[in-house]
């Protein structure tokens, strides 16, 4: 069997994903990278409904769903009685932004503090889906939600995205990644690499919603390229704390990006908003100076 | 069933003194109940504990209203609180003061007075009473044996720390038996 | 049938529910221009294209959603939109 | 062999010989000194658990959850706001059928803040599908977490079991225990044999939702379970009796009941108080008897029917209330006894940490005859002005 079928095997078809769905491919790759003896912990959230609902199950791998916030809790305790075990499975805890960067933040930062060795990986597609799309710590700056709407006195979302790579770095984890479903061979190489790292490490892949953003379900993919094309999704490693490693782009501008979406179709209708398209460029500015990700044409 | 209740401030060690004469009552033959007055006290606020002495399994879980004995750590408290509430007619009060009281003292109740905080200091270096107290009540209420009391600060302290405080007990229970 | 105890589930139920029905657009795959890349199967969102022996992606209809992603990403266009006919 | 030792040195002594495999507790008042005492053979390595120290209560029971799911017997113990933090996690471990065994070191709700006792925590998850089993004294505070772990893991069980006991009246106070050894404990409980388990060579997947289709199935299968644990535990205390020779085969306990004409019915360490004073009573006269609650949930409907079927009068007391209704014991006999032409009176009592003396026992017993019940008992008269 070739390593792409090898995908299909551990997350099973049947599953209730909407056609097109980031977060479908994102099970199939991280299990591809982790392999079969991989215990998953997942939080409430659209995968977990999508995947499972009795007596159906998407998953092939042992799985467990406790609840909304405590993934990293759950996560630790399974770590500890397979420790005691003597047995040798990875334990992946997964969740979305909803779960990651606001309800199950406390676990989360526990469970890295303690050190426990498990990967945690969120499916970052910037709102809460599940729900209905609601607004998180992870929306973008100016996202329309359904708690951050646009309106005469509003342009959205009104605060960028927390840094959780950098929160999570500074509890002292080993590997902190961040991955996009646009990029499957290195999403799959940072996933291995966390599951094969002692200790708590973090992995966040993007992973464009197009329910939820508004857009077609084909171009799932090619959002995510856009998101890390134009600056505003950066793809980078940290080992020990320090940036490592970072992909390079020829940046376009961020309206290239914006454009595609609902969720920001109000920057641009019924008149362009060059002020606020202005203030999310100077985000994307901020994100290449930062991880230093232009290539320098010559001239 | 005889009962007893500590006076003290919190740090004196009221606690400690009332676990410990538990455990030299029950080593020594009888059952026995300890239990502090459970608060939220810091240092040297008023405190209590108790202890209960039986013969039989003690199944009584209210505080002591009626003790037959009182141990009073601190003579200041006698201000702060009326520690001789309840105490039985022929019961035995035990206070640490240096000084004569001249307090009202309700009738038909044996008061013992020792100076124990200049015990403690002489032989712990610290004004914690509590287990020259526990040598005066065992003089005083017949309750637990000198040996008893002794095993049990071993049981707690460790080498140079229960050596000091048996010592500082025994003295306190001599000073009492040759008053008697 | 009993039950699960505690809401459990075993592997393989899930393929229970065929997903095929919801598509409206069909992919159907131009073997010859294939270059047997994988990347149809690896973006697949159900995991539901297959490589054959000789390499080239099989569909099992019956989960595929028709979202076009493999059409969309394929890099030889060798995949096409049809709409299914119902 | 009788030791004199504080309550919760005695329950941490006899968790350790539970065999837990994995602990994870959050320290809160009065509940610290088993955490602690568990810590300590942790790290003396008297106890082959890893200890997981928790940044709060809910991952306490989270991380119970995870490890009891990979195969683990594992162990907590918390009190009120702490067991309030729980409570979404309780809810989970249940109706995953998931036999995690926790102490409940009983201690009131806020606000008003308040570290003492009565038993409003745990009452107050009495509808999440967990064993409920309370002890009168440290004794049978340490016996009943054999016997919890021993019927929660039990196959035909499967549920998670609270052993309650009276914050401070039991777990601070010194009292003579018998200890279990540990070869004692190895033979009454077996290692833990999950019925399923994460694990990578048999995948399962646990925790699914369930559609309305399905959903009141799986409740129904809680209150199943429940139901056989009403046989399962006598069957657990018979056998702990016939090898150490303390009782625990009854769901309830009757003391001096046989021909009273009053009965008290309570729970918890207040009973010990509730027997000096039938006692005091009997003395004057008085055909005074109590039924003590030991097994709260699965409610013993049928023992308390039967129990009670003799006495005119019955005084529950509940160290709890549910506002706006009765003491949730109150409501349980009544229900108990409908039709059957007894009177029950209820009676709040000792909440916050109240002190309930023999006194006041005999002063409800004669409420109750004087059928003054349904009442909060000995509350500050400016309230009642």
């Amino acid at each position: 069997m070739k390593e792409d079928e090898a995908a299909c095997v551990l997350f099973d078809s049947g599953h209730r994903a909407c056609a097109g769905c980031a977060a479908a491919m994102v099970a199939r790759l991280i299990l591809d990278a982790a392999g079969k003896d991989t215990i998953v912990v997942s939080a409430t959230g659209c995968m977990e409904v999508f995947s499972t609902p009795y007596p159906e199950t998407a998953w092939k791998v042992p799985w467990i769903h406790s609840l909304f916030e405590n993934n990293s809790a759950v996560a630790s305790g399974v770590v500890a009685s397979l420790k005691k075990q003597g047995r040798k499975e990875k334990v992946i805890a997964l969740g979305g932004d909803g779960a990651t960067f606001d309800i199950g933040m406390l676990c989360l930062s526990g469970a890295f503090e303690r050190g426990h060795d498990f990967t945690y990986i969120c499916y970052d597609n910037e709102a809460y889906m599940n729900t209905g799309i609601q607004r998180s710590g992870a929306t973008p700056y100016d996202a329309s939600t359904t708690t951050s709407p646009s309106g005469r006195c509003s342009y959205g979302n009104k605060r960028p995205k927390k840094d959780l790579p950098a929160i999570l770095a500074a509890h002292g984890a080993p590997y902190v990644a961040t991955a996009s479903i646009a990029y499957p061979p290195d999403l799959r190489k940072k996933v291995e690499k966390a599951v094969n790292t002692p200790g708590p490490c973090y992995v966040q892949i993007h992973a464009p919603c197009c329910t939820g953003w508004g857009f077609e379900g084909e171009k799932t993919i090619a959002i995510g390229k856009l998101a890390i094309e134009t600056g505003l999704w950066v793809n980078f490693e940290m080992e020990e704390g320090k940036v490592t490693r970072v992909k390079k782009v020829v940046r376009k501008p961020v309206e290239e990006y914006l454009k595609e979406q609902k969720r920001f179709r109000h920057l641009f209708r019924p008149k362009r908003n060059d002020d606020e398209i202005g203030k999310i460029q100077a985000i994307a500015d901020r994100n290449a100076e930062k991880f230093g990700i232009d290539i320098q044409l010559k001239k | 069933m005889r009962e007893l209740r500590i006076h003290g401030r919190g740090g004196q060690g009221s606690v400690t003194a009332a676990e410990l004469i538990a455990v030299a009552a029950f080593e020594g033959g009888v059952f026995a109940q300890a239990f502090p007055a459970f608060g939220v006290e810091r240092r040297g606020a008023p405190v209590q504990a108790f202890v209960r002495f039986d013969t039989k399994k003690i199944r009584l879980r209210s505080q002591v209203y009626e003790p037959d004995y009182i141990i009073v750590q601190d003579s200041t408290l006698i201000k702060d609180v009326n520690v001789f509430l309840g105490l039985k007619e022929g019961g035995i009060a035990i206070i640490n003061t240096e000084k004569d009281l001249s307090y009202p003292f309700p009738k038909g109740v044996k008061v013992i007075t020792l100076d124990a905080t200049s015990i403690a200091l002489k032989h712990l270096g610290l004004p914690i009473t509590n287990t020259t107290l526990m040598g005066a009540f065992a003089a005083a209420s017949g309750e637990i044996q000198l040996k008893a009391l002794e095993d049990a600060v071993r049981r707690r302290f460790s080498g140079d720390l229960a050596g000091k405080n048996i010592a500082a007990a025994t003295e306190a229970y001599q000073a009492v038996k040759g008053a008697a | 049938m009993a039950m699960g105890l505690g809401c459990t589930a075993r592997p393989g139920r899930s393929r229970e529910n065929k997903t095929g029905s919801w598509r409206v657009f069909r992919p159907v795959f131009v073997h010859e221009k294939c270059t047997r890349c994988g990347m149809c199967t690896t973006v697949c969102p159900e995991g539901c294209i297959m490589e054959d022996e000789e390499g080239l992606p099989v569909t099992d209809y019956d989960y595929c959603k028709g979202c076009g992603l493999c059409a969309e990403e394929c890099p030889s266009e060798a995949v096409e939109m049809t709409k299914e006919e119902k | 062999m009788l030791e004199i030792m504080e309550g919760s040195h005695a329950v941490a002594e006899a968790v350790g010989r539970c065999r837990p495999q994995v602990i994870a507790a959050y320290p809160i008042t009065p509940q610290t000194h088993i955490v602690e005492a568990l810590a300590d053979m942790a790290a003396n390595c008297e106890i082959d658990a890893d200890y997981i120290t928790v940044e709060s209560e809910f991952s306490a029971l989270s991380a119970c959850l995870g490890a009891s799911a990979a195969g683990s017997r594992v162990y907590s113990a918390t009190t009120s706001q702490g067991l309030a933090l729980m409570f979404e996690v309780c809810f989970n471990c249940a109706g995953m059928r998931l036999p995690v065994v926790m102490s409940i070191v009983n201690r009131a709700m806020g606000a008003p803040l308040s570290i003492w006792n009565d038993q409003q925590d745990s009452i107050s998850l009495r509808d999440s599908g967990w064993l409920q089993l309370y002890a009168e004294d440290n004794q049978e505070a340490t016996d009943l977490h054999y016997l919890a772990y021993k019927v929660a893991e039990d196959h035909r069980i499967l549920l998670p079991s609270f052993v309650c006991f009276d914050g401070f009246i039991l777990s601070h106070t010194y009292e003579p225990v018998d200890t279990l050894t540990q070869e004692q404990a190895d033979s009454y409980l077996p290692p833990f044999r999950p019925y399923q388990r994460l694990d990578a060579a048999d995948p399962v997947s646990f925790g699914l939702f369930a559609s309305p289709d399905y959903y009141m199935e799986f409740r129904y299968a809680i209150d199943q379970a429940l139901d056989k644990a009403r046989s399962v535990i006598p069957e657990a205390g018979k056998e702990f009796n016939e090898m150490f020779g303390r009782d625990y085969s009854g769901l309830v306990e009757e003391y001096r009941l046989d021909d009273a004409d009053v009965a008290i019915v309570a729970m918890g360490s207040i009973c010990g108080t509730v027997k000096d004073a039938i006692d005091e009573m009997r003395d004057a006269g008085k055909r005074v008897g109590l039924l003590k609650i030991r097994c709260f949930r699965p409610f013993p409907h049928k023992e308390v029917r039967k129990a009670l079927s003799g006495v005119t009068t019955v005084a529950v007391l509940d160290k709890n209330v549910s506002l706006g209704s009765r003491g949730a014991a109150a409501l349980e006999v009544r229900d108990a006894l409908y039709g059957s032409g007894v009177s029950v009176q209820g009676y709040i009592i000792g909440l916050g940490g109240r002190d309930v003396r023999k006194r006041d026992i005999a002063s409800v017993v004669a409420k109750a005859e004087a059928g003054e019940g349904d009442i909060y008992y000995g509350l500050r008269q400016e309230v009642l002005r």
